[in-house]
């Protein structure tokens, strides 16, 4: 679908305002918009809100059959879905430029950073291993998708937990959670993207754009970092020029950023399993709160119905069943007589019903070896009886 | 062997806003939660939540369109994965559920597309995304001849049944029916089955649907009151 | 992760069970008999039929014993995109074996063999397709092979000329096709698939003289169309055995002959 | 029971002419956007409040985003692309509108209106129609632009819902009048959602914006109290 | 004459026919076209079926293969039905992968399968945590003329009751396969499930077993699978909402289709065994 176009007034006025320190939602150039972490009733699924772009992560695994090339480690699969869910302009199914720079970022950011042990992943070496698999679904789209992403991809590993497996020779079982509770992912540690965007020649930057702010862009500079100061991912895309002290401050601000998300990803975990372990109600329906005026909450209804008939008696189906022999059915039955419906023409080949028109096998009244001859060709005896072509075909086997 | 999320049997137990069998479980809707698209809702019915956004009527691929009446389009998004033939199943079933509803002639030549999220499916995920897809509809103003309502019973072994299932309850019940109803005379516009079951289950599957259906009909009028009238 | 998210799949790596049986194969040194009872230059019986695929243009359903294809044509249809007009009628062919139809199970995409056979397919009958009749238009064969027994080659050709005839496009001649396989001195006639497989399985032991030759050929303009020839053969061996496909051809086209005559026959009746 | 007028209705709500006009059911009455008579009743078709306009006008005011073109409505549009003598033109409906360059003030074939790529243009609908595509103009019927054509020098345009847009073009609007009692600024509204504001300064701009958008949700009582407070915002944030 | 008014008004072409109950195919409204079933027509097959309704016309094919089963199901096999709708059957059909329609129908066979249990799947178990059967389960289309679920389901079951298996052996130690194609173990097939497809014609009138035409003109279509006295699945996509009464009719009618094909299909089988 196409997207409403960015006129040239707003892209001055954004510019400018930039160029003034100032941003349109009234934040300073180093502020993030508000971060809102939650998770589902399901392990291992995050719905993060940074302002008003939303994400949703699902972590969710498999047996299977280890990488050749590593045979004793689990696999990881990373998925980014960029669907017009998020913005009218993203196609679906097609994968954008767009969208694959974010999987590469992604996939940067938590496979090759190794945050998570994918040793511990594996079952039996060579044979059987644990997928994981990470669904990273864009549901919102107001620019810095990225972060976005990245705080919750993490958060639902990090929140996630395994089925116990336990194995006995080449035999494997799989516990279900009623025999053992699931056990959590090894995550060494916890790597975040944190994206610099840049304008008029690298002279400003903000962080956490807007979409529009992203629109009117020069470049950006995207440093996948953990909160132990250890760089995972660099990137800088766009064409402008930066200094190595800019990719030296940027660094640094990246610290602060991540090492304060991740303290609210922990909170929002520690948060979490408190409610689990007190049985208080958690999950997505909660974030619903109803008093907002856009929203509206109602309460369990029972639904009263005068007597039901009695479901369970299969008596009554059979008896509604021999009703349908008469009156309903008459003006229907006519053309398909009850009995010996069924027509066998030859070995294998039973017809029933008349009317209609067919061009293939068409047996009706036609003498039915017609068709025995059309279907059962390995008997060649058959064929004498049929006219046209099968003569032929004896005259073909007699030369 | 397809991948598969994990859910902790106290959360599957616990039911949470789930009481007798006869009831539906609590419902919350967002409306305009979401800010690029015309129209979007999350509805949560018990644990069970989706997200659902609408787009037009608004531009139309050249191959789709057709000179007499919009085209509607269903994206179904499954949380886990990619789309696959069962997907492809459910979003026929939708579209051609909203193809009834929507006042198609009013708009030629455009799209109305119909993009639903799961994001958690604890039982009777089908009725919530019908039910999310039709106030994302109302919320976008999509014009409609009627609206419909989604409603799932379960109909476990001993014969009893449970309105609005859990997730614990479908995977113990022998058969699972969804009804979907039109507002005006609440007759069957959708039926989708799973598992075996008798004539009178069925019979008594739509009067209990059908009874229930009726409350979730108030349920849209009231939300959309809440908004209208307040930003009038 | 699964690779096909339009079909249903099944596990990974599945294998044929017969893959573990003691195969019975099939010795060509000391054959006096082929296995199914037939003369070594008897063809097999053929029965033809047309107007199989009521939605198709033309179409028609070949069977020789267990060898059995259907073939539709849709067509003359304009050509969509404008860069591929032109004066001549392009003719496309489509050629598919059901999965199930071998021993060994296929796979839903089109695979090597079946592009080159399209392609074979194609060369055979564009000779005989007055293409000239049909500017900035597209004609289409689409031929299934539902069980496969071989000579699955020249099955198609003859299928699909005359699925063309009964579309009513208009053509040269009828096109009718033969295959003989030929092992050292062993020359059989309109081969199985057990006997083909045979020969190909036995080329590395034997003299230079192993494989099999299709001949496509146009009877009343008396010309070839197309010949293919797999394994390797003499010159000599390859010529003596393409006079014998031709004359197998002559004897097979009284039968397509008739067939054409009955639809048209059928067509009047419908008629009146 | 009379119709519901000022009430919410919402899709497949039906009343009979009776129901409408229960002194005299002769009269003739116009049904407006939402609303469609089918069997001597009046279905609705979009959730909305009804409304009742003398002398028998009714239709369904509802709350969405997407404009749906109509003829007459003054609209705010992007230039997106030139194509031959006429201007493709995003005014937010499922189809572009062109606007000729002919329907400029003062433009010939000679001189032609100076329109770039991106610029923003106040216009009115000439063509409107389901099955149409739609088409704009800067001139009005004796070819003056009365106010319409490209709206130039600085400002910035954001967008809204369509029925914002709507209550801001009420001359009663509680919202600009106590906006206008703190501020100046020039303020353009497209019925299709699309408000362009400028003000003394970017600040002062971006607050107007902000205030405006904020305003959807609140009540009278709630504007006015914003407003007092985004002044004070500004005035503090003009010092630093 | 008439070709032409069918080309320019189809709908009322068709309301002139139905005004005296009559359909173009001189059918009555409740009438299906013949059916024939031809079982065990591929011998390349371990199972297969055709079945013509009418023009419409589909192959199933049932090629067995061996595979380790899945870690969480090491007891059971696999079934993996797919419906082919390819170009050669009809003109609205592309080379390629499948479109939605060819994809909803094989997902309509795996939920029948699955919901109808006609097929234990641990009866498909070779090993356990070893070997399984996976049945790939083919339905080609070889005319598209209306009604292609119907006659995929009969196609579908036939070939699974004509479908027999090689006997396999795992050897114990070794673990290596053994296949002996002379013994041949028929499938056990516990039930059979019958479809019946009814169209809805200009919101009110029920059409049963409709042809390409008819299901064009459309305004609602239902589907219902049937089994014994049971019903195993009730399939109304959107549409015409229908009465209560309108839905009970399809009920009845789907309940008697289902008996007289499951006869057809145990007298065309018994004229194999013959």
């Amino acid at each position: 679908m196409r997207e409403t176009p960015l006129s040239n007034c707003e892209r001055e006025f954004i510019l400018n305002f930039i160029a003034q320190q100032k941003r349109l939602d009234g934040r300073k150039a180093y502020d993030y918009r508000d971060l809102r972490i939650a998770f589902g009733v399901s392990l291992g699924c995050c719905h993060v809100e940074l302002g008003k772009t939303r994400v949703l992560a699902q972590v969710s695994c498999e047996v299977g059959e280890p990488k050749q090339t590593r045979p004793h480690d689990g696999v990881l699969y990373v998925n980014v879905e960029l669907s017009p869910m998020a913005c009218p302009s993203f196609e679906q199914g097609r994968q954008s430029e767009e969208g694959i720079e974010l999987s590469r970022l992604m996939e940067r950011c938590l496979k090759e950073s190794r945050c998570l042990d994918l040793e511990s992943l594996c079952i039996v070496s060579g044979e059987k291993a644990w997928h994981l698999r990470v669904d990273i679904h864009v549901l919102n789209h107001e620019g810095n998708i990225l972060d976005c992403a990245s705080i919750a991809a993490i958060s639902a590993l990090a929140h996630f937990r395994r089925p116990d497996v336990s194995v006995h020779g080449e035999e494997i079982t799989i516990h279900t959670l009623e025999e053992r509770n699931p056990v959590p992912l090894s995550l060494h540690h916890m790597p975040l993207l944190v994206s610099f965007t840049f304008f008029s020649q690298g002279k400003y930057m903000l962080i956490d754009p807007s979409s529009k702010e992203e629109k009117v862009m020069e470049g950006k500079m995207v440093v996948g970092m953990n909160k132990h100061r250890e760089l995972c991912t660099l990137q800088v895309t766009g064409q402008m020029l930066l200094l190595k002290e800019q990719v030296l401050r940027c660094s640094s601000i990246a610290l602060t950023k991540v090492t304060r998300i991740t303290e609210l990803i922990h909170e929002a975990l520690e948060n979490d399993k408190q409610a689990r372990l007190k049985g208080d109600k958690h999950g997505f329906a909660v974030l619903v709160s109803g008093d907002k005026v856009t929203s509206n909450r109602l309460p369990k209804t029972e639904v009263k119905v005068d007597t039901l008939e009695v479901s369970d008696d299969m008596g009554e189906s059979q008896s509604s069943e021999d009703e349908s022999g008469n009156e309903p059915m008459e003006e229907h039955t006519e053309g398909v007589p009850k009995e010996s419906a069924v027509e066998i023409l030859t070995k294998g080949v039973g017809m029933i019903g008349e009317g209609g028109a067919s061009t293939w096998l068409d047996v009706p009244q036609a003498d039915t070896k017609q068709l025995a001859a059309k279907k059962q060709k390995h008997k060649v005896s058959k064929m004498e009886e049929d006219e046209g072509s099968s003569e032929e075909e004896e005259k073909v086997i007699l030369k | 062997m397809a991948s598969f999320t994990v859910v902790k049997t106290e959360d599957l137990a616990a039911e949470q806003g789930k009481g007798p069998a006869c009831v539906l479980r609590g419902q919350t809707s967002d409306l305009g939660c979401l800010t690029r698209q015309d129209g979007s809702v999350s509805l949560s019915q018990g644990d069970t939540t989706s997200i659902a956004v609408v787009y037009g009527p608004a531009e139309v691929r050249i191959n789709k369109e057709q000179i007499d009446q919009a085209t509607v389009e269903v994206v179904y998004r499954p949380k886990v994965g990619l789309p696959r033939p069962e997907h492809r199943k459910q979003e026929r079933v939708i579209r051609n559920t909203f193809e009834a509803a929507i006042a198609a002639s009013l708009h030629p030549r455009s799209a109305i597309s119909i993009i639903i999220q799961e994001t958690e499916d604890m039982g009777s995920n089908f009725s919530c995304c019908i039910n999310s897809s039709c106030l994302a509809l109302l919320d976008a103003a999509v014009s409609m001849n009627f609206m419909v309502a989604a409603v799932t019973v379960a109909l476990k072994e001993c014969g009893e049944m449970v309105l609005d299932p859990t997730k614990r309850d479908e995977t113990e019940a022998k058969s699972v029916l969804s009804y979907v109803f039109d507002s005006v005379n609440l007759q069957v516009l959708t039926v989708v089955s799973c598992g075996k079951f008798s004539r009178a289950e069925y019979r008594n599957g739509l009067v209990l649907a059908r009874e229930a259906a009726k409350s979730v009909f108030q349920f849209y009028r009231e939300s959309m009151s809440k908004k209208l009238l307040m930003s009038q | 992760m699964p690779t096909d998210t339009r079909r249903l799949t099944g596990p990974e790596s599945s294998q044929s069970p017969y893959n573990f049986a003691p195969c019975s194969k099939l010795n060509l040194s000391n054959l006096e008999k082929r296995p199914d009872g037939r003369s070594f230059e008897q063809l097999r019986p053929l029965f033809l039929r047309t107007d199989v695929v009521s939605q198709a243009r033309g179409s028609s359903y070949i069977e020789m014993n267990e060898t059995k294809a259907i073939c539709a044509v849709y067509g003359p249809r304009e050509v969509l995109k404008r860069e591929d007009f032109s004066l001549k009628g392009q003719l496309t062919c489509d050629f598919k074996f059901t999965t199930f139809s071998c021993r060994q199970r296929r796979q839903h995409q089109q695979d090597s063999q079946e592009k080159d056979l399209s392609v074979q397919v194609l060369e055979a009958l564009e000779p005989a397709v007055c293409l000239h009749k049909y500017p900035k238009s597209q004609i289409n064969i689409f031929i299934t092979v539902l069980q496969h027994d071989g000579c699955a080659l020249s099955a198609a050709i003859m299928c699909a000329s005359l699925a063309l005839a009964s579309a009513g496009i208009e053509m040269y001649d009828l096109v009718v096709a033969s295959s003989i396989a030929i092992c050292g001195s062993l020359t059989l006639v309109d081969p199985t698939a057990q006997e083909e497989e045979a020969i190909l399985k036995s080329t590395v032991k034997l003299d230079a003289n192993a494989g099999a030759v299709t001949v496509a050929f146009l009877p009343s303009l008396s010309q070839v169309s197309a010949i293919s020839s797999d394994g390797e053969l003499s010159f000599e061996t390859l010529n003596k055995n393409m006079q014998a496909c031709v004359a197998n051809c002559q004897r097979l086209y009284p039968v397509l002959e008739r067939t054409l005559i009955k639809h048209q026959q059928e067509l009047e009746a419908a008629k009146t | 029971m009379a119709a519901p007028i000022g009430n919410v209705v919402i899709p497949g709500d039906t009343f009979s002419l009776l129901q409408l006009q229960p002194n005299d059911e002769h009269k003739k009455i116009l049904l407006g956007p939402g609303l469609k008579e089918e069997e001597a009743e009046i279905k609705v078709l979009r959730p909305g409040i009804l409304r009742f306009r003398k002398p028998g006008v009714y239709w369904v005011d509802c709350h969405h985003k997407r404009y749906i073109p109509a003829k007459g409505d003054s609209v705010i549009g992007i230039v997106n692309q030139k194509v031959g003598d006429i201007f493709r033109v995003d005014i937010g409906s499922s189809e572009q509108a062109s606007l000729s360059y002919l329907s400029f003030e003062g433009s010939t074939k000679r001189n032609r209106p100076d329109v770039k790529v991106g610029d923003i243009v106040y216009a009115k609908l000439l063509v409107a129609n389901k099955d149409m595509e739609p088409e704009i103009v800067c001139i009005d019927g004796y070819g003056r632009s009365n106010g319409m054509g490209v709206i130039r020098n600085g400002g910035f345009l954001f967008h809204t819902s369509l029925n914002l847009a709507r209550k801001l073009l009420n001359p009663e609007c509680t919202l600009l009048k106590s906006l206008g009692n703190r501020f100046q600024f020039e303020i353009s509204v497209g019925v299709n959602g699309r408000v362009w504001i400028k003000a003394a300064n970017d600040v002062q701009t971006i607050a107007l914006v902000n205030s405006v958008i904020a305003s959807e949700y609140k009540d009278n009582d709630q504007i006015k109290e914003m407003c007092k407070r985004i002044s004070k915002a500004v005035s503090r944030m003009e010092v630093d | 004459m008439a070709e032409q008014f069918k080309m320019a008004q189809p709908k009322e072409y068709f309301k002139k026919f139905l005004e005296n109950d009559i359909r173009p195919d001189d059918r009555e409204l409740g009438e299906f076209r013949p059916t024939i079933l031809n079982i065990g027509c591929v011998s390349t097959a371990e199972g297969s079926a055709l079945v013509k309704l009418g023009n419409t016309t589909i192959m199933c094919g049932i090629k067995a293969e061996v595979a380790t089963p899945d870690a969480d199901r090491p007891k059971e096999g696999f079934v993996v039905p797919n419906v082919e709708l390819s170009p050669l059957c009809s003109p609205s059909f592309r080379p390629g992968p499948p479109g939605e329609q060819a994809q909803v129908l094989s997902q309509n066979m795996a939920d029948l399968l699955r919901t109808s249990e006609c097929i234990n799947l641990e009866d498909l178990n070779i090993c356990p945590g070893k070997l399984s059967w996976v049945l790939h389960i083919d339905l080609v289309c070889l005319d598209y003329d209306g009604n292609v679920m119907d006659a995929c389901t009969l196609a579908l079951v036939s070939a699974l009751k004509n479908t027999s298996l090689p006997s396999v052996t795992v050897d114990e130690e070794t673990g290596d396969i053994k296949t002996d194609p002379t013994t041949l173990r028929p499938l056990s097939v516990s039930c059979c499930p019958v479809s019946t497809s009814f169209i809805v014609f200009d919101h009110n009138i029920l059409l049963v077993d409709p042809t390409h035409e008819e299901e064009k003109l459309a305004t609602g279509a239902i589907t219902i699978i049937a089994e014994g006295g049971n019903l195993v699945s009730i399939y109304k996509p959107g549409g015409t909402p229908l009465t209560d009464e309108q839905m009970e009719d399809c009920i009845d009618r789907a309940l008697k289709r289902s008996k007289e094909a499951s006869q057809l299909i145990g007298e065309t089988l018994c004229s194999i065994d013959r």
